[in-house]
């Protein structure tokens, strides 16, 4: 009677169709060939896709986001790997603070994070170094992280880590041995969250970014009050082809599975 | 089968090791977030409106409280939050249940999902309002409806882009949580005569609670704090507290009511996420 | 019905009773292979028939088509006379015992238990009364509060069961409840639910792939091989006098030596003559199966094959000699306790052929 | 928005009260013109801002160069005030709007111009340079400007606008969209009501009124310039209030722009020269060097802004991109950038209450 193949969800597929709406104008107003944004485009030009490409702005811009969201993937990686183990194997009495911690910046708006943070750059006179902007972001961008990694520790059998104890590795060689390969894939979704919370950050950016140092997002946003031309659209379309290849290419390496956990199968 | 974990595995850590591991976070938590908090708390108790005006007055929260502009506002903001987050949570929660009963396409719909994170906030709703224009037109023209649906430059307009922009971590944080759901659970109310409603809501429902009140929380903050989309999908027609505070910052200097307007918002967010998470944990007593 | 102790009164379980469920060529085959093929079964009321077999056997497939769970690809289930293929799992009026229990772990053992009644519509206090029996029945009274992860397994095992007979369901589908279980609980709980059963005059099917459980609680056995039941009959016919070679080597009791026809008789591949009278003028004979007590051992040489004692094994009924026959083969001999020979001693072996039972393939 | 805004005046508080510290914060090492290269004799440092002007401003370095010996080094970006006071000494001349070219008078980041240095001052449209001048001081040298004007759907409209008044007809309810607050785009419509309906420029009640009275042909309020273009460009409003020759591009699709006859608002781009330069000799050269009458058409070329200067012809394909004409340029409504620009607070909450629903 075929219902046990594959079922296909019906609703997920529509909605998420629905949700690829905005996406989909995007490109097709960049290549409208009047300088202006309009949907349904008016012709076909790829010129808009040139002068984005050729704009000193977004290319500076593009490779001052690409540095500060590597900076802050790895600067969140080496704060989020340790919290969460202390998450998952640390004493029960230190646990709740640490979880509790790690939550607290993801239920406050941004834009109020970003208010007390540029207080107290100004107070220690570090309002517009890149350290500042760097650390916000970790700051937003690491909650989620600590998530997708605890969720991932907590679904490897500690029996394992403690197999290769008695198997004379020590405590630390266990866990860089057993563990960590073991959550390999939950370590690239935390590497991504962390870079996509830098790379597409505007409230944080817009308060802590140094003068002549703006974020593409930023620049984009600028672009927009000055030029009403596909320019931007075009840098859009060109940051969505660029993210579809690299959510394939995770998507091949499994890592993509880990951004919301396993699924468990039935046994039988 | 849920074992209930025995108390030795606390010893995996040592009590040194704990705290080495989860110290970092706590104190870059306490740097980065709570000493800010304290500052912006200090400014909107400041007499003066200036950033180190020190004293001690609550003008900026009386003025607030007395004005129907910010009052109107802050309703605003609740109401928006409140309304954008009971809707995508409906929708996750029916996304996530289907992804998880029926597998096919998953990985794609899910990689589908985070594709449009990656896209600068203000360029999509750009793409959505002009795809909100192209609706309205194509129902004028096909003679369905009279006049535009109105969807831009209202509550309504706001509440669908906040819709599709939490919509993803809604549905993420309840398929996680679904995603591990044995199954044999919804068999087994099957077979004690549960029709397909009273499994959703009886067994599958209590499950993607912990999933649900996540999304939520994370979906109401939010909401309450956008600054970028009730400024642009609400046309300038809607106050929210958010652009309140931008507005006073970027314009007018003035801190203090800055910082009044954030702690009157961050206030209400706590008690409400507190409120809710309350209920939930009761209502999921059982889950871990 | 009513929770009375029947003990003692149960129906007779003869094939001869009213067919209370029927399966008729059920068919249930997987793209990947696995599942199973024209099943025919029948169950008397009252009865509880035992599915035993190696895992992909297709039991679980069998025991999941009957819940509604699985659809049949073709056949024909009938429970009272009712088709049951076209009614929804939720309308069948069964419960199901899970191998992990699938306890809802949101709701206490209360909320569990009364979760069946609840979508019956049973009323409040019909419904609290019954729970309460029910939990009493299983000796759970006390824990009626607690959330199933506060519970041991054998009492999570115990709600399952609780839950399952609460709604005095028409049929009651097992899945293996007793396999996450400790030796000593499961052999305890075993009983239980054997008591349970007859008292309630439940009809059941069970699915195990130990024969121990098979042998304690069936009423009727049905060995499955490769989605087909190839062996269907009373625990002690289906133990003592199994008819094919596969389930004589699925239950593991007793030696399966290959004996193939030579000119009106049948031999041994050691060539020792099986007598005429044990293969009772079947044709279809491929091998006999020789229960280890039927298998002597000497250290005198009695005319017995010689061999060697490889392994010794004590056993509640005696000592298990594991011998090596000249030649390689083996035989497993059953002595007594004062009788045994230890390892590494040559005997000399000598099997009551009289008393082996013919298998067919 | 204005989101530079947001910082610029975050930074312009915190620099005033955490004094020079800020100086040393300055971490970036991003912006190669900016790392204090700035104060040879032979190099100037321009602060503009990004998006057109940046390349207007690159399109016109080489001239400048040749015709100086001086090398230029273009510095764009946002926040140029707080930058300015951040940074000071690394740049030489920097690119204001009115408000904050004010601003950075009245805060001392800025020198007042020293008008006997600036060649053909007495050729810049005194309406442009009144504005930023306070006791005889003037903020900055207007190099360029954009009128405020009217773009609109003709077909679909209807009727043909030709004052500001037409704003307040019954045919645009629901169908215009302005600038919103705290951006001065919008703003700019309570002197036009004051004119309009008013006794006279200074009539800011009867600017209000007729604000409230213009409220339901607002469609919506647009934060970032482009939006309001592209809405128009889609059909969703027949009509929007923004600088007129961002409405060039849309001709093709049969919409029109209007520069109503009884005059206009106006945004400038002076150039301002901050106290600490460096190179104050290069950054007059600069100015005198865009004042000029050929560099003047290049300018307006590249920067799609009409020349400040009276006596500038422009050829004719350029003349049909801007719409500012010399008859536009004569009917400029003075705006007083100190004072406007000490209102907004308090307009831009008066400009929520009867926007915001």
């Amino acid at each position: 009677m075929g219902r046990e193949r594959v079922r296909y969800p019906a609703f997920a597929i529509c909605f998420t169709l629905l949700l690829l709406v905005p996406l989909v104008v995007v490109v097709a107003t960049a290549v409208n060939p009047g300088a202006y944004i309009k949907f349904p485009p008016d012709g076909f030009t790829l010129d808009w896709f040139t002068t984005a490409v050729e704009t000193p702005r977004f290319q500076s811009s593009l490779l001052l986001s690409l540095r500060i969201a590597v900076i802050a993937s790895v600067v969140g990686l080496a704060l989020t790997i340790p919290t969460a183990v202390a998450i998952t194997r640390g004493r029960r009495r230190l646990r709740p603070w640490v979880s509790t911690a790690t939550v607290l910046p993801l239920i406050t708006p941004d834009m109020l994070l970003a208010l007390g943070l540029l207080i107290m750059l100004v107070q220690i006179g570090m309002a517009s170094s890149l350290i500042g902007l760097v650390l916000g972001h970790v700051l937003i961008g690491m909650p989620l992280a600590v998530q997708v990694l605890v969720a991932a520790l907590s679904g490897v059998d500690e029996n394992v880590e403690q197999a290769a104890q008695t198997l004379g590795a020590s405590r630390a060689t266990a866990f860089v041995r057993v563990t960590l390969p073991a959550i390999l894939p939950a370590i690239g979704s935390a590497a991504v969250f962390l870079f996509i919370f830098s790379f597409d950050n505007v409230s944080i950016s817009l308060f802590l970014s140094a003068p002549g140092q703006t974020t593409l997002p930023i620049t984009m946003f600028q672009y927009l009050e000055y030029n009403s031309d596909p320019t931007v659209s075009a840098m859009s379309t060109i940051l969505i082809v660029l993210s579809l290849v690299v959510a394939v290419v995770l998507s091949r390496l499994g890592g993509l599975s880990h951004l919301a956990g396993s699924p468990t199968r039935r046994s039988s | 089968m849920t074992r209930a974990r025995s108390p030795e595995d606390d010893t995996t850590l040592g009590r040194r090791g704990s705290w080495l591991l989860g110290g970092p976070m706590l104190v870059f938590v306490v740097a980065m977030f709570g000493y800010p908090a304290y500052l912006v708390l200090r400014t909107s108790v400041a007499s003066g409106d200036g950033l180190e005006s020190g004293g001690f007055s609550l003008t900026h929260y009386v003025t607030f409280f007395s004005d129907s502009l910010y009052l109107d506002a802050l309703l605003n903001t609740f109401v928006i939050a409140v309304v954008s987050t009971a809707i995508t949570a409906v929708l996750g929660l029916l996304y996530a249940y289907e992804i998880t009963r029926r597998p096919g396409l998953r990985t794609v719909l899910l990689l589908l999902l985070v594709l449009p994170l990656l896209v600068n906030g203000v360029v999509r709703i750009y793409g959505l309002q002009l795809g909100m224009i192209s609706l309205d037109r194509l129902l004028l023209d096909a003679g369905l409806r009279d006049t535009p649906l109105g969807l831009q430059y209202s509550f309504a307009g706001i509440i669908i882009a906040l819709v599709m922009f939490q919509f993803p971590f809604m549905a993420l944080a309840i398929y996680a949580g679904l995603s591990r759901l044995d199954v044999s659970l919804v068999e087994a109310a099957q077979t004690l005569g549960a029709p397909r409603r009273a499994v959703l809501l009886r067994v599958v429902l209590p499950l993607a609670v912990p999933g649900l009140v996540a999304g939520s929380v994370l979906t109401f903050a939010a909401a309450a704090g956008t600054f970028i989309i009730p400024a642009m999908m609400g046309g300038g027609r809607v106050n929210t507290i958010p652009q309140m505070i931008y507005t006073s910052v970027s314009q007018t200097s003035q801190w203090a009511t800055a910082s009044a307007f954030a702690v009157v918002l961050v206030a209400i967010l706590a008690v409400s996420i507190l409120y809710s998470l309350r209920r939930g944990l009761r209502s999921t007593a059982g889950t871990r | 019905m009513t929770f009375t102790h029947q003990s003692g009164t149960a129906p007779a379980s003869t094939e001869a009773s009213v067919p209370y469920l029927r399966l008729r060529a059920v068919t249930k085959q997987y793209p990947t292979g696995g599942g199973v093929a024209g099943v025919d079964l029948t169950v008397a009321k009252g009865d509880m028939l035992v599915l035993l077999g190696p895992s992909g056997c297709g039991k679980t497939t069998l025991l999941r088509t009957l819940a509604g769970l699985l659809q049949p690809d073709s056949g024909a289930i009938e429970l009272d006379g009712q088709d049951l293929v076209s009614v929804p799992t939720f309308r069948r009026n069964i419960s199901m015992v899970f191998q992990t229990w699938a306890l809802f772990p949101t709701m206490t053992v209360r909320d569990n238990v009364a979760f069946g009644l609840k979508m019956r519509h049973v009323g409040k206090q019909d419904r609290n009364e019954r729970v309460a029996r029910a939990l009493e029945l299983v000796g759970l009274t006390e824990f009626a509060d607690r959330l199933p992860r506060q519970l041991s397994g054998g009492q999570q095992q115990r709600v399952a069961v609780a839950r399952a007979i609460v709604v005095e369901p028409r049929l009651i589908l097992m899945d293996e409840p007793l396999s996450s279980l400790d030796h000593r609980i499961r052999v305890q709980l075993r009983a239980q639910l054997k008591d349970l059963q007859r008292g309630l005059g439940l009809t059941g099917v069970y699915v195990t792939h130990d024969h121990t459980e098979a042998l304690a609680l069936g009423d009727r056995i049905a060995v499955m091989d490769a989605g087909r039941i190839v062996e269907l009959g009373r625990p002690v016919d289906v133990f003592a006098r199994p008819t094919r070679r596969y389930t004589a080597e699925f239950l593991g009791l007793a030696n399966v030596v290959d004996v193939s026809a030579d000119g009106g008789g049948y031999r041994t591949a050691a060539g020792a003559r099986i007598p005429d009278d044990v293969i009772a003028g079947r044709s279809d004979v491929v091998a006999v199966a020789l229960r280890p007590d039927c298998v002597r051992l000497s250290q005198t040489d009695d005319g017995g094959t010689p061999g060697v004692v490889r392994v010794v094994e004590y056993q509640p009924g005696g000592v298990l000699h594991d011998v090596e026959l000249t030649g390689g083969a083996r035989l497993q001999a059953l002595t007594p306790v004062g009788l045994s020979y230890s390892i590494d001693t040559p005997v000399f072996v000598t099997p009551e052929w009289s008393k082996a039972v013919p298998l067919a393939d | 928005m204005a989101p530079e805004l947001s910082r610029r005046s975050l930074l312009t508080i915190a620099g005033g009260l955490g004094a020079g510290y800020l100086l040393a914060g300055c971490g970036g090492d991003d912006e190669p013109s900016a790392t204090g290269a700035s104060g040879g004799s032979g190099e100037l440092v321009v602060r503009t801002w990004s998006g057109v002007w940046e390349g207007a401003v690159n399109a016109m370095a080489s001239g400048f160069e040749s015709a100086s010996g001086i090398s230029l080094l273009n510095d764009p970006g946002s926040d140029t005030l707080t930058l300015l006071e951040q940074r000071p000494g690394e740049h030489d001349v920097a690119w204001l709007i009115g408000t904050d070219s004010t601003r950075g008078m009245t805060d001392g980041t800025l020198e007042p111009i020293d008008t006997s240095r600036i060649e053909r001052f007495a050729q810049i449209n005194s309406r442009l340079s009144d504005g930023i001048t306070q006791d005889g001081e003037l903020s900055g040298v207007p190099i360029s400007y954009t009128a405020t004007g009217i773009i609109y759907n003709r077909d679909r409209l209807g009727f043909e606008i030709t004052s500001w008044e037409d704003l307040w007809r019954e045919e645009l309810r629901g169908q215009l969209c302005i600038q919103n607050a705290p951006s001065i785009g919008g703003l700019f419509l309570v002197f036009t009501g004051a004119r309009v309906f008013g006794s006279g420029p200074d009539d800011y009640e009867a600017g209000w009124k007729a604000i409230e009275e213009l409220a339901p042909n607002v469609q919506f309020l647009f934060n970032t310039s482009s939006d309001g273009i592209s809405k128009l460009a889609s059909g969703s409003v027949l009509a929007c209030v923004t600088i007129a020759d961002q409405g060039v591009p849309l001709r093709e699709q049969g919409i029109e722009t209007v520069i109503p006859e009884e005059g206009t608002t106006y945004s400038i781009q002076s150039l301002t020269v901050p106290a600490e330069s460096k190179n104050k000799d290069a950054a007059y050269e600069f100015i005198n060097f865009m004042l000029d009458q050929d560099n003047q058409v290049e300018w307006a070329r590249n920067g799609k802004a009409a020349p400040s200067t009276t006596d500038v012809t422009l050829p004719d394909d350029l003349a049909s991109e801007l719409l500012e004409t010399p008859a536009v340029a004569e009917s400029l409504w003075p705006i007083d950038w100190y004072e406007f620009g000490q209102q907004i607070p308090d307009w831009t909450t008066r400009w929520q209450r009867i926007f915001g629903s």
